[in-house]
């Protein structure tokens, strides 16, 4: 399976996020991707695709049968394309607003806002990425891949999954240059025992960089131990309850270890990406 | 050449004179906004509730969504004063809309204190949360009754010469009651009101769906109790009500004014849409200039008798 | 072979066995539901309030139309006592679900003298309506306050030897002290809760749509309210509560129990589906049965401690 | 413009309703018929279509964009088939609630309750039949002019409308065999001055024997009048903004005049058809 993000070839500016937009899109396609996820594709205005990866939009959704989904709902950009007019989200069917989500078929138009947050940085001394995410965060992290080969780094994406044939995005991850390694439950390849000496393997080939990861606490703690003990930075793309997204209203605060401080930050404004090292 | 005039926007509240009577609620609004469209264009900016210490706020999750609504536990979580005086105000500073600071606190003295504090340059009203439902446990509030919103408003009023609007709650027996100990006191403004307390629990893992348990309810599931509130006090009181609950569309806002609001306050719907309020104040407009109302007054507090009976 | 089982459905209310959980609300239900499904597969059933003598009610209009509710002000009209004891106790004597008779009354004498008079056999409770906001003047009512409620539950306990339901008000800042002064004086169980007073406006015509101006609002809107208030006084109490507000759907029902509810009234959503109730009860029993819940004492009162924060 | 209500070949029984049915209906066809009316036609089960002319349904009606009907809406049964499935409502979109039906598609389902209420009587000494409608009134009572022929009574219609051209069920109640007069505002022919020597002339020659009305106060007036003065019976069907529909509630209640007392009465449930006589 090959789902295919498309990226503004012009690589998005880094640093605070240009204003967003409220605005209708169309849909252009809504099809399952797999028992699990869906892939939107919607036909945007191109002022709403000034996108960097990691950045998010918030969704209006609309109701299903039977139910109320109030709140918009926030989703990862997958892929998305300015000069096209594309703007792609990869869904998991979770409760009342995936569920409205699903019912959207082509041409039926809806209400998006964004892009919002901060996305991932990759500073010039970040030549050799590694990638380890499960799940949706594969989803989350897969503009990343293009952006890497845009910008000429070399990737390592670590895809973890339940299964094998589970495991999302790793044909676009090949497409994009990247080294791919799929782990998984079922051989026990997925725990972190059994990543650990993986990437220390090859952090002491000098081939680590820095981390970007998502989806996973136990996947994020292997890493902050390894980015503490081989001195290595990184990223984490993070999810909360939200409400605006705009930063208003403080519904999304998670705790971040600064120094010997807790602070709280709101993860639509100061993030979805935060540092890593930080995350807690 | 009536309906080519251009209407007269303005509202009045107490003192103040506002461009326009659109103004976000507090809590659901931040110079973050500015991203979305250019703040000058709203009748007034009303901050987030501030208390005097550094607070966290309340557990997540901290919102849920209900069938035309949501609830939210934020709590106060507030970087001080010393964050208010030295990063928030300059920031307001570079806009025209007059600035309505709101505080609250656990204790009278407490409350005064900020009160005074806030006082400052810069600052066009002062607005009391004294109505949070998440503040003190269970979620009682001095405006649940006359005799502590007599009590807390008094000493607010003595510390202040700004105009102060005091920000009822739809969680009490006693609305004009509470509107007219407030006016006694020496209130400029009521505003007309904040969430009314509830909760949800998510049935599969049976737990409440707030970090709070409780919270405060908001959106267009409020709308009728907050217009009701806002009839009865409009009705009880000589001084100005600030309509809040539930507005999201050009016809709420004119309900609100019908019901006797001098202006309103749009908070939940900017999640829904955040234009929406830029949106109002067109509508408001255009709406007026097609009627051929040239000024609010010939719409505030214009509601008429039920009609009797249903005969065509 | 635990999920072939059939699960126990009976609810307990104090002294009162209900075959199921599931009973109308006041003033949603009457014989004509007869036409769309059998009664007797109710748990209970609870009669249209009645007051002593007989009353027109409210001027129409006497509903409209809200998101995600309604507001009524029918008002009480009645057919008085006669009526109740020659025609309607006759009638409920054909079905096997007990009968739940509501009454009300604009002052405690009246209140206690009508409680004695439909004492009568055939009766299995009184559930006391001392909530409606449409009675007295403003909405004010016995249950805003704990003293007037303590007041007229005592006399209406002196008179009857039935379980007696006191039903509350989500009007109010003091209910856990409303249902707690309830319960000291001798009510069997508490029904939470009546609606919540509303108002709303037609802009066109810039008249109330209630020929009453305000009313009661009740649905889906006021669900988080009334899980609020079940809640707080299942939590405060010992006597059993009856949840009731915006209740349609099997989620709802659990969510009620779950918050502490011994069973459940179904109000306005048998306006919008008349066969509600019919399929709560199978669905209540279906899934039971899929999820191994032999009885319902294994989802009352279940409510868990927030999770902390929002962790993976 | 001819509009066909279908109706039950076999009369309905007369007297009270029999249990009805809270049924998903499909929609055959939505279609305008004029500026201000459109034509619902659903397919609905058999088992809700034992209607009789002048009882009604409850419609649960979609929520159109941006507004959210809650309770559902009366509407008179404009056409019956229980042989050929098929039911049919002509209704003017006033509000939210005709505003969501307007949106339905063919295909489509429609949750309906009904029928509901009491129907019109027609009694063995009721040969002559005279109706006097205007605007939707006129959709109300269409279904009685195929029960009149089925029957064997003779019947005249007086149909009112603003313009000529505006009056609905013309073709219709000629279709079924009845004498139509068509009244309108833009000659005056409609004003109940000119309308009492028509009818008087009728009553003279002995060609009424009871009235049927729906629409208007001002022509229930005239014919409370004139069945007062030449004892001739008629009945009404009315409106009320209804709750249940069932007789619950007690939302939809008017004031009727029985001898010296005003008593209130159910129009849902007693009504919709009251005698004209006791009509406020
Ligand atoms: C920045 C960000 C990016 C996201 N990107 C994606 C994405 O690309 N693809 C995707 O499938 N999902 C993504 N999510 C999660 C997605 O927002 C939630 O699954 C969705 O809001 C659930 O809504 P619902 O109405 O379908 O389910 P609900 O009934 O609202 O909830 C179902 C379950 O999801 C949890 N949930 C609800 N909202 C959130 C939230 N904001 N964050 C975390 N958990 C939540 C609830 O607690 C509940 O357990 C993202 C979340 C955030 C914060
Ligand atoms: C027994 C009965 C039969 C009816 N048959 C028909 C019919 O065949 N065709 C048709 O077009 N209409 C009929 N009506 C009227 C129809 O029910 C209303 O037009 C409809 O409910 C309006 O709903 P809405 O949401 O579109 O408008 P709303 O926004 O709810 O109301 C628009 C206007 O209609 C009035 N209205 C709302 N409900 C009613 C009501 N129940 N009775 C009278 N006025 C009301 C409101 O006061 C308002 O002025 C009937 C009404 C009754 C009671
Ligand atoms: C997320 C959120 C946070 C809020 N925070 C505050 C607050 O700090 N102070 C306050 O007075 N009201 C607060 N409110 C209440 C709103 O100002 C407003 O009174 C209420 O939400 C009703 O209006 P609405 O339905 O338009 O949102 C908050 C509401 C929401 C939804
Ligand atoms: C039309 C209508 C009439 C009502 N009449 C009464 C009544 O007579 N007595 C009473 O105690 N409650 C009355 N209620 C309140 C309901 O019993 C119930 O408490 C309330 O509607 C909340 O439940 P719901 O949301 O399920 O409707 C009435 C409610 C409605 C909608
Ligand atoms: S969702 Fe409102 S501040 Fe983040
Ligand atoms: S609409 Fe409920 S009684 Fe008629």
């Amino acid at each position: 399976m090959s789902l295919s993000p498309t990226i503004l070839s012009v690589p998005a500016p880094e640093g605070l996020s240009a204003r967003c937009l409220e605005a209708s899109a169309v849909v252009v396609s809504n099809t399952p991707v797999n028992g699990e996820y869906r892939l939107l594709v919607l036909d945007a205005p191109r002022e709403a695709l000034n996108c960097q990866p990691g950045q998010f939009f918030q969704l209006l959704c609309p109701a299903p049968e039977g139910e109320h989904p109030f709140l918009r709902r926030p989703m990862s950009i997958y892929g998305y394309d300015a000069e096209a007019g594309r703007l792609q989200f990869l869904y998991k069917v979770a409760g009342a607003g995936t569920r409205g989500l699903a019912t959207l078929r082509a041409g039926d138009s809806l209400n998006v806002l964004g892009p919002l947050g901060q996305g991932f940085s990759m500073p010039e001394d970040w030549q050799n990425l590694m990638l380890v995410a499960r799940g949706v965060g594969l989803a989350t992290l897969a503009p990343l891949a293009r952006e890497a080969q845009a910008r000429g780094r070399r990737l390592t994406a670590i895809c973890s999954a339940r299964r094998p044939e589970l495991a999302m995005s790793v044909e676009l991850f090949r497409d994009y240059g990247a080294e791919v390694i799929v782990v998984h439950d079922e051989d026990g390849s997925s725990t972190p025992e059994a990543l650990r000496p993986l990437i220390e393997a090859r952090i002491a080939k000098g081939e680590v960089d820095a981390f970007y990861t998502c989806g996973s606490s136990r996947l994020l703690r292997l890493l902050q131990d390894l980015g503490r003990t081989h001195g290595i930075p990184g990223e984490i793309a993070m999810e909360q309850q939200m409400a605006c997204g705009l930063g208003m209203c403080q519904a999304c605060v998670r705790p971040f270890r600064v120094g010997e401080r807790v602070i709280q930050r709101r993860v639509c404004r100061e993030g979805p990406v935060f540092p890593i090292a930080e995350a807690m | 050449m009536k309906d080519l005039m251009t209407p007269d926007l303005s509202a009045q509240v107490g003192a103040l004179r506002l461009a326009n009577p659109i103004m976000p609620a507090s809590g659901t609004f931040s110079e973050d906004l500015s991203d979305v469209f250019d703040l000058d264009i709203l009748g007034a900016h009303v901050l987030k509730t501030i208390m005097h210490g550094k607070r966290d706020g309340n557990p997540t999750p901290r919102v849920c969504d209900l069938q035309g609504g949501m609830l939210n536990a934020i709590g106060i979580p507030s970087k001080g004063i010393e964050d208010f005086r030295e990063r928030m105000l300059p920031y307001w500073a570079r806009y025209g809309a007059p600035l309505v600071v709101s505080i609250s606190a656990h204790s009278v003295d407490e409350f005064a204190r900020l009160c005074a504090e806030v006082s400052l340059p810069g600052v066009a009203a002062i607005e009391a949360n004294i109505s949070c439902p998440n503040i003190e446990a269970n979620g009682k509030a001095f405006a649940m009754r006359p005799e502590t919103t007599h009590d807390v408003v008094t000493r607010l009023r003595a510390e202040t010469d700004l105009p102060l609007w005091a920000k009822l709650t739809p969680n009490t027996g006693e609305p004009v009651e509470v509107a007219l100990a407030a006016e006694a006191a020496g209130a400029d403004a009521l505003v007309v009101a904040n969430t009314a307390l509830g909760m949800s629990i998510d049935i599969t893992t049976r737990r409440p769906k707030l970090g709070n348990v409780m919270g405060g309810m908001s959106g267009p599931a409020i709308k009728p109790i907050a217009l009701r509130m806002t009839y009865q006090t409009a009705q009880a009181c000589s001084i100005p009500v600030i309509g809040c609950g539930g507005i999201a569309t050009l016809d709420d806002v004119l309900e609100f004014l019908i019901a006797g609001a001098a202006a309103v306050q749009v908070g939940t719907a900017t999640f829904q849409s955040p234009t929406v309020m830029a949106r109002l104040v067109a509508e408001l407009s255009g709406w007026m200039q097609a009627q051929g109302v040239t000024a609010l007054s010939q719409i505030i507090g214009t509601v008429e008798a039920p009609a009797e009976g249903l005969h065509e």
